[in-house]
């Protein structure tokens, strides 16, 4: 498996994340007695007194096992700190994992079984929007509960859905708001990999950019998923000069991206590119030395530097390995069970109907990107950073908004 | 005795990259005909039939079948004119019974949805024991086609173009590997079905060309060097020179 | 295009006519490889991509043993190369003489098989090296470009992927028609009997130009490294273009696949200039299977008389 | 009778097909519960793909790689349909324009493209999903074997205009809904096809469907025209000199493949309730070929058993194993081809039918069965196909 080369012996890691979970400082849980199981739960979910089932659910093969493996590795590892510190309602969770092989209906198909079949109380999964699309007539047919970690387009909110990443008006308004500012930008150039979370986040920036910040759109452009060659988007980015790219290509198609605009001569001094697709995770892809110099628009950092990113940076190391990166979506995904636990605390029982009540207002203070508070709506009240890459594969933060209110139907961005 | 003239190939010439495999040929076969066409390898024998049958495509020229120019048409419109040809190596369908080998040659039926409702009628069933009588095989009609014998394979290629009623039959090397007996019946077949059609026959076999052809057409490097009757063609000097004399 | 000095259009001209070379160079690199097993042989490769992977996780794992010296790092990549050949061709050898042996009588055949195999090598790189992709170290020579003058930059790595090419182009038509083993092939391909009847061991001759093949896309995977990503998948988003080069080109004709991976690289980064990405890809493969509809034998292929 | 039954196959296969209906009808339903039975019915989806593909390559010699495409014209007509439905403009009260699909109102699409019109009607739906399929492969079919592209070439075209639809649709998200595909389906008619009880229903319809497919796959093969395309497999000059236009008689059995498909991808949006370009693609559609070559290429029953076992298997092995289902499939496709060019259809043929055979000549002394002679997937197709 891919943490095999790793050194340390995988049960000497577990303890040490255990213990160091443990040290996070969060809310002891209440012992299993005082909630009696069929009190906690009254619609048929896999609970009883010792234990309750939750699922988890990625891609482990095929294309997007690359972008999924770190959401697996930061849910295990919450659910083991909560576990380690007495579990939630006194009851250890058991986790069931499912593979969604990069495939939707796939994804529609695991979901099914895991709500219909094992019962469990809540599920932490799915990375695309696709995969989401897929499963979330499931989720609501069924009456289950999925926290979702990625960062994504909006336009969308459920009942039955916690959206742990950010949304798009979140992830770009702030971030070019600076950038205008700081690189007093009015020319921009929009590229992105040609599906939907590119398209839908560009048409806000565009719209912002447009009817916000005064500034002009020059250019729009997206290539195929899987593309690798962008000499002659180069070319033209080179032609036009703008005063910005901001950039949303994914995948395979990132590392060339960067590589080649290196290779170009293209430099950060003479070219500021803002991208919000890069994370610490593709950075081991692209090469740090590639990057250095560029922004990424991102609520979360590995580099940040408060006391709870620092522990939690910790204990996913010893966990994972010490070569692990932290993303911005492997952060969220590690909110999941936590605000889960602290939902369901706060309704006293596991059903979805309680659990989902109970979410909104739901506060972490102890979140690795700081505080979170879960919005009625269901997205997270979360901060914007903006970070510059460096060669060594890290991020300085070089701005950090204030809390920004969740908002998946902008009016006027639409 | 001019019989009227069932095929008129005229300034025939087809080049495959510059190389003329057949140059400037002429040839006039009458009805009721038994022509053989011989000459060494390479002589353009099996690209002439080629061409008549419309697998390979002119550069110039024309081949006129009772008034149709059929360097124009599709190979399948060929044969609803009423040409049929036999390849060197025998083509038949070798996972089919020798009856469902006759019966797909039946003339009818033969558009995609005419096929998906063929009726196998009292005269189909007629006709295909007729013919196999005829190929002698009757007796092997339920016979996969793949177990026959190399010469009863042949023969099932012969009888699947006579189940046509071809008025131009052409047949490339029709008794190459066969023993000497059944080289006798095949060329008694041959004088049978001749009696109503024209054929044209590609054969190396001298003793068996002798025993057949009306006629003999010598082919040299894609052009005519003689023809006639097959005892003039022998004493021709050329033909000598170029074939029989090695 | 106005407002643009004639020095910037002149510049921009020279930079897009690379760029086309570049792209032009990538498909030639994925094509020469399958031109020689499909053109020649007719064997289907669809696991050609996943040699490339092996040829960049090769690249790979000697970047990083290279990286704890500064010396070894700059001097590397060359040694990269042949491992990377060497890595491939091994492989493909072993292929050859598990599976494909079995299969040449069946192209379609060879087509499920190794698509097959190609899932599987994927899965292994991705047990193995894991899901994520990985960054070579370039050394500092690959790195950046070379200013020709304020308007041109030349990109090193783009030059570097022309050179393999054009080193790997060389070698491969100077073995096909001048080395006996060129001979060999073309004799076998053209008359497999009577090559044997003439004294050539066939079998070898068909595991050599396999292995030779699939060495040739490890040499593609390790220079596509410089340019692109490396992860399990790195080698499947090739696979359709490449056949439809060799395709297009005409299966048989080395010279074809160099035109057309020349044509439609060309077109397809003119186009990707005027028009957007996705539009200009799909204008492109429709372009190519429009003119294979009208002309199937591919734009080289000779008039045989069978 | 005896008349029909050999029209349709002959005693032996009609059984075969009765076995599976029973098994399917009845077996499946009674042991299985709805979970299980829905993703059966979703297989089967992916068998009307290789009975297809049993047809046009097994028998016609004609290898696709773009079956994905006609699975998705199906599955995208039906969406479409489907979607409309879903998006009533009370339903979608609060886009800016109610009353369009959601996807088309996020990318600024004020009123239903004229794409769109004919998804309103249900008949007419039906009828795009059996012609548009249909006309499409009529057209690739005149444009490549009319010219006599085939093998290895079609292969690759095919895999190529795949990869083509797979761009497009991806790359028109307001009108396709991009690569998040169609979602979120709710009613036919008012009918929700959510619940158990319906999914019940779209079971049975979509076995009822299948099997009438391979009724129809029977009649075909069994008929003069099923022969002509084992003959044009072995000898195609042969078939073209006796009259037949080849091309007309690829063109019919790959737009019937075709046609075939999109009725399973029609059925598939209906039972999965959503469709997605990742069913156009080239991958998709090299599965669907595995499919069909792992039940046998040349019995259409064997393809529909195929695709229920590899799906089955995919299943189960990527709950106990998913490091390792990937390389059993692939495993499987090496093995299928390499020792087992007949599938399983193959493998049942050789060691199961004979007892079958003798426990039945036992019974019924009177009556001896006629073994129907297994035809050899014999490929004599060169390299370079393409006649120049």
């Amino acid at each position: 498996m891919h943490d095999s080369t790793r050194k340390t012996p995988a049960w000497k890691r577990h303890l040490l994340a255990v213990a160091l979970g443990t040290g996070l400082g969060f809310a002891g849980a209440a012992g299993a007695a005082d909630h009696p199981t069929e009190k906690v739960s009254t619609t048929g979910l896999a609970v009883n007194d010792d234990t309750v089932k939750v699922g988890i659910l990625h891609s482990i093969t095929g294309t997007m096992a690359i972008s999924e493996t770190g959401s697996v590795e930061a849910e295990k590892l919450a659910i083991e700190q909560i576990n380690a510190m007495g579990g939630v309602l006194g009851r250890k969770i058991e986790v069931i994992q499912e593979d969604g092989a990069s495939d939707w209906p796939t994804f529609a198909e695991k979901s099914r079984k895991l709500l219909t079949q094992d019962k469990v109380a809540a599920v932490f999964g799915c990375w695309t929007s696709a995969s989401r699309k897929a499963v979330l007539p499931v989720f609501e047919k069924e009456n289950g509960l999925l926290y979702y970690p990625t960062f994504y387009e909006g336009l969308e909110q459920s009942k039955n859905v916690i959206y742990t990443g950010q949304e798009a008006t979140q992830q770009n308004l702030a971030g070019l708001d600076w950038i205008a500012k700081e690189k007093d930008a009015k020319t921009y150039y929009l590229v992105g990999s040609d599906y939907i979370w590119p398209r839908t986040s560009n048409k806000i920036a565009r719209k912002h950019i447009e009817n916000v910040l005064g500034g002009e759109v020059i250019g729009e452009e997206y290539y195929p998923l899987g593309n690798t060659n962008f000499g002659s988007l180069i070319n033209k980015i080179r032609l036009k000069k703008p005063d910005v790219v901001y950039a949303s290509i994914v995948g395979g198609s990132n590392v060339a991206w960067w590589k080649q605009l290196k290779a170009a001569g293209i430099t950060p001094e003479r070219q500021t590119i803002v991208t919000i697709s890069v994370t610490e995770d593709e950075v081991l892809g692209i090469g740090g030395e590639n990057i250095a110099g560029y922004y990424s628009s991102m609520k979360y950092f590995q580099s940040l530097e408060n006391d709870n990113n620092q522990a939690f940076v910790k204990a996913f190391k010893a966990r994972w390995g010490e070569d692990s990166v932290i993303g911005d979506v492997t952060q969220a995904a590690y909110l999941g069970p936590w605000l889960w636990k602290a939902a369901v605390e706060k309704a006293g029982s596991f059903d979805v109907d309680a659990v989902a009540a109970a979410s909104a207002d739901i506060e972490l203070e102890t979140a690795p990107e700081g505080y979170v508070k879960v919005h009625e709506n269901h997205h997270l009240w979360s901060k914007l950073r903006m970070g510059q890459w460096k060669a060594d594969g890290q991020a300085e933060v070089v701005y950090e908004s204030e809390l920004i209110e969740p908002n998946p139907f902008p009016e006027g961005y639409q | 005795m001019s019989a009227p003239i069932l095929l008129a190939i005229e300034d025939l010439t087809v080049s495959f990259d510059g190389f003329k495999a057949v140059d400037g040929l002429n040839l006039y076969i009458e009805r009721n005909e038994v022509r053989v066409v011989i000459g060494p390898n390479g002589a353009g024998k099996t690209t002439l039939l080629d061409l008549i049958c419309g697998k390979t495509r002119a550069t110039s020229g024309s081949i006129k079948f009772k008034d149709i120019e059929l360097t124009k048409l599709a190979e399948n419109n060929i044969v609803k004119a009423g040409v049929g040809r036999k390849f060197q190596t025998p083509s038949i369908y070798e996972n089919l019974t020798v009856r469902e080998n006759l019966q797909l040659s039946y003339p009818t039926g033969r558009t995609v949805f005419g096929s998906l409702f063929f009726k196998v009628t009292e005269q189909v069933r007629e006709r295909v024991e007729a013919v196999a009588d005829d190929i002698f095989l009757v007796d092997r009609l339920d016979t996969s086609a793949g177990l026959l014998s190399h010469g009863q394979k042949q023969w099932l290629e012969i009888g699947m173009l006579l189940i046509q009623d071809p008025e131009l039959l052409m047949l490339d090397e029709p008794v190459a590997g066969m023993s000497v007996s059944e080289r006798e019946a095949t060329a008694d077949l041959l004088r049978r079905i001749s009696q109503n059609r024209s054929v044209i026959v590609i054969e190396h076999d001298m003793d068996f060309v002798k025993d057949i052809a009306h006629r003999v057409t010598v082919l040299h490097q894609g052009k005519l060097l003689a023809e006639g009757k097959m005892d003039d063609v022998q004493r021709n000097e050329k033909v000598i020179e170029v074939y029989l004399g090695h | 295009m106005g407002g643009y000095s004639g020095q910037e259009l002149t510049a921009i001209f020279v930079m897009q006519g690379f760029s086309g070379l570049s792209l032009f160079c990538v498909f030639l690199l994925m094509a020469l490889g399958l031109a020689i097993i499909f053109g020649q042989m007719g064997v289907i490769n669809m696991a050609h991509g996943e040699f490339l992977t092996l040829g960049a996780y090769i690249t790979w794992l000697i970047s990083e043993l290279a990286s704890t010296s500064p010396w070894l790092q700059q001097v590397y990549f060359p040694f990269a190369i042949v491992a990377a050949f060497a890595g491939a061709f091994l492989l493909g050898y072993i292929v050859e003489r598990v599976m494909i042996s079995r299969l040449y009588h069946r192209p379609l055949d060879t087509l499920l098989a190794t698509w097959g195999l190609g899932l599987i090598l994927q899965q292994i790189y991705r047990s193995t090296f894991g899901p994520r992709e990985v960054s070579v170290g370039m050394p500092d020579w690959l790195m950046g470009s070379w200013a020709v003058n304020d308007m041109i930059d030349i990109p090193l790595n783009g030059l570097f992927v022309m050179a393999v090419t054009l080193i790997m182009t060389v070698g491969v038509v100077s073995m096909m028609y001048r080395s006996r083993w060129g001979i060999k092939l073309r004799a076998t391909t053209q008359n497999r009997l009577m090559a044997n009847a003439a004294g050539i061991n066939t079998k070898r001759v068909d595991r050599f130009t396999f292995a030779l093949g699939c060495g040739i896309a490890g040499v593609a995977g390790a220079a596509f490294t410089t340019i692109a990503s490396t992860g399990p998948t790195t080698g499947s988003l090739y696979i359709v273009d490449t056949f439809l080069v060799v395709v297009f080109g005409g299966a048989a004709s080395l010279l074809g696949t160099v035109v057309s991976a020349f044509g439609i690289a060309q077109s397809q980064s003119i186009l990707e200039f005027f028009l957007s990405g996705s539009m200009a890809k799909v204008i492109t493969l429709l372009v190519v299977v429009g003119i294979l509809m009208f002309r199937p034998q591919g734009l080289f292929a000779s008039k045989v008389r069978r | 009778m005896q008349n029909w039954i050999s029209a349709f196959g002959g005693r032996q296969r009609l059984l075969q097909l009765a076995a599976l209906a029973v098994l399917l009808l009845v077996v499946l339903p009674l042991t299985l519960d709805i979970f299980r039975l829905n993703l059966i019915g979703k297989y089967l989806t992916y068998a009307f793909v290789a009975v297809g593909l049993v047809l046009c390559w097994g028998y016609g010699g004609v290898l696709s790689l773009g079956q994905g495409i006609f699975f998705g014209l199906g599955g995208y007509c039906m969406a479409m349909f489907l979607k409309l439905e879903a998006s009533s403009p009370e339903n979608t009260a609060i886009q800016s324009t109610p009353g369009i699909p959601d996807f088309m109102d996020w990318n600024q699409i004020t009123e239903l493209p004229a794409l769109w019109m004919p998804f309103h009607s249900l008949t007419l739906t039906i009828l795009l999903i059996l012609t548009v399929p249909a006309l499409f492969a009529f057209v690739i079919g005149v444009a490549m074997f009319k010219r006599r592209v085939g093998g290895v070439y079609f292969a690759i075209i095919t895999q190529a205009i795949a990869s083509i639809a797979t761009i497009l649709i991806i790359g028109q998200q307001g009108f396709t809904g991009g690569i998040n595909g169609i979602t979120d389906l709710r009613t036919l008619m008012g009918w929700d096809i959510r619940p158990d009880s319906a999914k019940y229903i779209l079971y049975f319809l979509c076995c009822v469907l299948l099997i009438l497919c391979l009724l129809i796959g029977q009649f075909v093969l069994s008929s003069r025209y099923g022969k002509l395309l084992i003959a044009m497999r072995d000898q195609e000059d042969r078939v073209r000199f006796s009259g037949y236009d080849v091309a007309n008689i690829k063109i019919f059995v790959f737009a019937l493949a075709g046609i075939f498909s999109a009725i399973g991808g029609a059925m598939f949006a209906l039972q999965v309730g959503f469709m997605s370009p990742s069913f156009v693609g080239t991958v998709v559609s090299i599965e669907m070929v595995i499919f069909c070559a792992v039940g046998g290429r040349l019995s259409l029953i064997g393809a529909v058993y195929g695709a229920l076992l590899v799906n089955l298997a995919k299943t189960l092995l990527s709950e106990s194993f998913p490091q390792l289902w990937i390389i059993f499939m692939g495993a499987l496709f090496i093995g299928v081809v390499l020792l087992f060019p007949r599938g399983l259809a193959g493998l049942y043929d050789d060691f199961v039918q004979p007892h079958i055979d003798r426990f039945l000549a036992s019974r019924r002394k009177s009556a001896p069965v006629k073994r129907e002679q297994p035809i050899e997937p014999v490929q004599r197709s060169k390299p370079q196909e393409v006649t120049s």
